[in-house]
């Protein structure tokens, strides 16, 4: 089929930029690592903040590394031969995002389990953290693909790109950081997983839609 | 009907239009919130829990109320000039937006003073006042797309459809602000009319609503003036328009 | 390939009008071309060709008028459209990382039709047989070019488009893009190029439209 | 409201009605004024670009 050979020139070109696409991976570790030092390193303390630092930073992190995710096909033209294809744009789009997602998005999610062990998160809970980022970011990813395809044309579009999408991001951060905290305290978290499930369901069928069509706009002028 | 919609859609009639409409409007506005204010600030009773500091609510809930219904504005409209290429619609959406902004800092800047007096804290995560600070981010981030694009036409298209991209989002994030709120039991007060609220407290709400809502309408005629000179301002008709006046 | 007369291979505009900015590129412009037939795109720096040439791919919009294919005006997603045309822009479209051949896959996968000429074959055509699995990254400006000429040989497709088709070749590469353009032309394509020196594609016939003199 | 004092004293909620009203009043005036002045500054701008003879005068 041909949408796996797109999927393997996707793949392939990651393998060959990893330094690149590790970037987004090291900020989430390196931004982790950074509120101990910022606040009190006590263990209760880290604890009970570990959901919600995981979360956010896996947020910047994954918005962060949104910003490239047209850029280069923008500046050598291939963003036009994609427009100009006959197949589907959105679900090259879909398959673009999801490579994407997991040469960047993937790593991410595997690390925070180890970043939880720093924050003092309980061991018996990482199943449920790694479980809501691992329905969470790809939603976060999806969003910020909508923001990369509205501002790829722009010169400086890496800034406004986290502006246009974070208060959007919102729901995904409520229930993702919940899912995490309630199960360190060890309430049910299937409610707020369900809902990280619902909206990804959400992103992937719309989504792809609202990127299409910014990237078409994008392209005009 | 239809007829005459289609020709309020061309620019140079509506810009006569909007000249000749807007000034009533505007003070039509101003009379009916003079009206309201004397209702709700002299005729209305204390509130009984919560003193005169409830007359806030005067200035707070139709702000909070614009905020909205400028967003939805601004929505429709982006939707209705991407579907039917209307070059007035998306004109209409950039022109909501900074009212709409307006609005919610209003309603966000009398929600923390009402606050004040009755949580004892300017601000509480409060779900309300959440949900209404998350929507000043999303119209900030409407305002900085639309403005970002040498070519205005390129900025209104991609910010139509961040509108149309946020509008859905609305409810979700409504929502699981609702739900984090209720989740982590905050103090709530109630900021808004109540049921059991007598005749003399809520008819100067909705009057004052009504006056927003004028005002609203007038002023987002005067901006739309503005949009629909600065994207035709080549056509001939403009230079008409600049070389008799 | 027998076309029914009913639907003739052409392309046609309509009273194109094409603003950038504050700035008319073209007024109420009208031109057509059918099978055979190269149309060259002519003005000075800044007057719009790209902007012209990616309007007729439908990448762009007009302001005014209409852009025809075998009659009918261009609809908004046009799937069909895009499936008989081949556009090579200003920049390459050719990823560095990836070598001539993957990068040829890669465009191969993008293409609604069966590929016509394998990978191989084209290469070899294009010159770029001895550099097939190198990253284009180290390949020369030229041959990045000849990559994505390479492209336009994948599928039989009616309608070229080629903006600075000539930029970073050397005269061998001139030579042969020539080729290419006639040999598309007699097989009953159309071509659609700006470029700033004339190309000698006789005996097949060149059009011209010229923009920026109005302005 | 009885009296002008109970007005303006508000039962003691003046800190924090008022200057609800007075942003309010504030946010509202600009917003009312700033479309008329671009309205003017556009059309100059535009005049002046159509009859650029007319600069010195």
């Amino acid at each position: 089929m041909k949408l796996t050979a797109l999927i393997e020139r996707d793949l392939r070109l990651a393998y060959r930029r990893r330094g690149e696409l590790a970037t987004p991976v090291i900020f989430f570790v390196i931004v982790t690592a950074l509120f101990p030092l910022a606040l009190n390193p006590e263990p209760t303390l880290l604890r009970s903040l570990a959901p919600g630092v995981i979360w956010v930073a896996a947020l910047l992190a994954v918005l962060i590394g949104q910003d490239s995710l047209f850029k280069t096909d923008y500046e050598d033209g291939s963003l036009e031969l994609m427009l100009l294809s006959p197949l589907s744009l959105e679900w090259i789009v879909l398959l673009r995002v999801f490579t994407h997602w997991l040469a960047t998005g993937l790593p991410l999610v595997m690390l925070s389990s180890l970043m939880a062990l720093l924050l003092d998160y309980p061991m018996h809970a990482v199943g449920v953290l790694v479980m809501s980022l691992l329905l969470g970011t790809p939603v976060l990813s999806f969003l910020g693909a909508v923001g990369a395809a509205l501002t790829v044309g722009l010169r400086r579009g890496g800034m406004l790109l986290p502006i246009l999408v974070l208060p959007l991001t919102v729901p995904v951060l409520i229930f993702g950081a919940a899912a995490a905290g309630r199960a360190a305290v060890g309430e049910p978290a299937a409610a707020p997983l369900y809902f990280l499930g619902a909206m990804l369901v959400l992103a992937l069928t719309l989504a792809p839609f609202a990127i299409t069509a910014g990237l078409r706009i994008s392209l005009e002028s | 009907m239809f007829v005459w919609f289609h020709k309020l859609a061309s620019p140079p009639f509506f810009y006569k239009f909007a000249d000749k409409l807007a000034p009533w409007l505007g003070w039509l506005s101003l009379l009916v919130i003079l009206a309201g204010l004397y209702g709700g600030l002299w005729l209305a009773p204390p509130d009984y829990q919560q003193g005169d500091g409830f007359r806030i609510i005067y200035v707070h809930v139709p702000s909070a109320w614009m905020s909205m219904f400028a967003y939805m504005v601004m929505a429709i409209a982006a939707a209705i000039g991407l579907i039917w290429r209307l070059k007035l619609a998306h004109a209409v959406s950039a022109a909501a937006a900074p009212l709409g902004a307006s609005f919610t800092f209003l309603a966000l800047v009398t929600g923390s003073l009402w606050g004040k007096p009755m949580w004892g804290t300017y601000w509480v995560w409060d779900a309300r006042l959440t949900s209404e600070l998350i929507l000043l981010f999303l119209y900030l981030g409407y305002i900085a797309l639309n403005h970002a694009f040498e070519d205005r036409r390129t900025g209104d298209r991609a910010s139509a459809i961040l509108a149309l991209v946020g509008i859905f989002n609305i409810p979700i994030i409504h929502y699981s602000v609702t739900w984090w709120n209720t989740l982590h039991q905050g103090p709530t007060v109630f900021f808004g009319p109540r049921a059991e609220m007598p005749a003399s407290m809520y008819i100067p709400l909705f009057i004052m609503i009504i006056g927003f809502m004028l005002y609203f309408t007038a002023f987002i005629l005067k901006r739309l003036q503005v949009e629909v000179l600065q994207r035709e301002r080549n056509t001939t008709w403009v230079r008409e328009l600049v070389e008799k006046s | 390939m027998i076309e029914p007369m009913e639907f003739p291979s052409v392309l046609s505009v309509d009273n194109l009008s094409v603003w950038r900015g504050e700035r008319c590129l073209c007024r109420e412009l009208n031109f057509r071309v059918v099978t055979g037939e190269a149309l060259q795109v002519q003005g000075h720096n800044g007057a719009g060709k790209t902007t012209l040439i990616r309007v007729l791919t439908g990448l762009g919009r007009a302001d005014e008028g209409e852009v025809r294919w075998r009659g009918e005006p261009l609809r908004r997603n046009d799937a069909e459209y895009r499936a008989s045309l081949a556009y090579l822009g200003h920049s390459n479209g050719v990823k560095l990382g990836l070598s001539p051949r993957e990068n040829l896959a890669a465009a191969s996968a993008l293409l609604a039709t069966p590929i016509a000429n394998n990978v191989d074959a084209t290469l070899e055509r294009v010159g770029l047989r001895a550099h097939a699995d190198m990253p284009c990254g180290m390949l020369s400006m030229g041959q990045r070019r000849r990559t994505a000429l390479a492209r336009l040989l994948l599928a039989h497709v009616h309608l070229w488009f080629l903006d600075e088709p000539l930029a970073s070749l050397d005269m061998a590469g001139v030579t042969l893009l020539t080729e290419m353009l006639k040999a598309h032309l007699s097989g009953g394509g159309i071509a659609v190029f700006a470029t700033h020196q004339l190309l000698d594609l006789a005996p097949f016939p060149v059009k011209n439209v010229v923009l920026g003199t109005s302005a | 409201m009885s009296s002008w004092h109970e007005f303006v004293t508000m039962g003691g909620y003046a800190a924090y009605v008022w200057p609800a009203y007075g942003i309010a009043l504030v946010v509202l005036l600009v917003n009312a004024l700033a479309p008329g002045r671009q309205q003017r500054r556009l059309l100059k701008e535009i005049r002046r670009r159509a009859n650029p003879k007319e600069r010195s005068e």
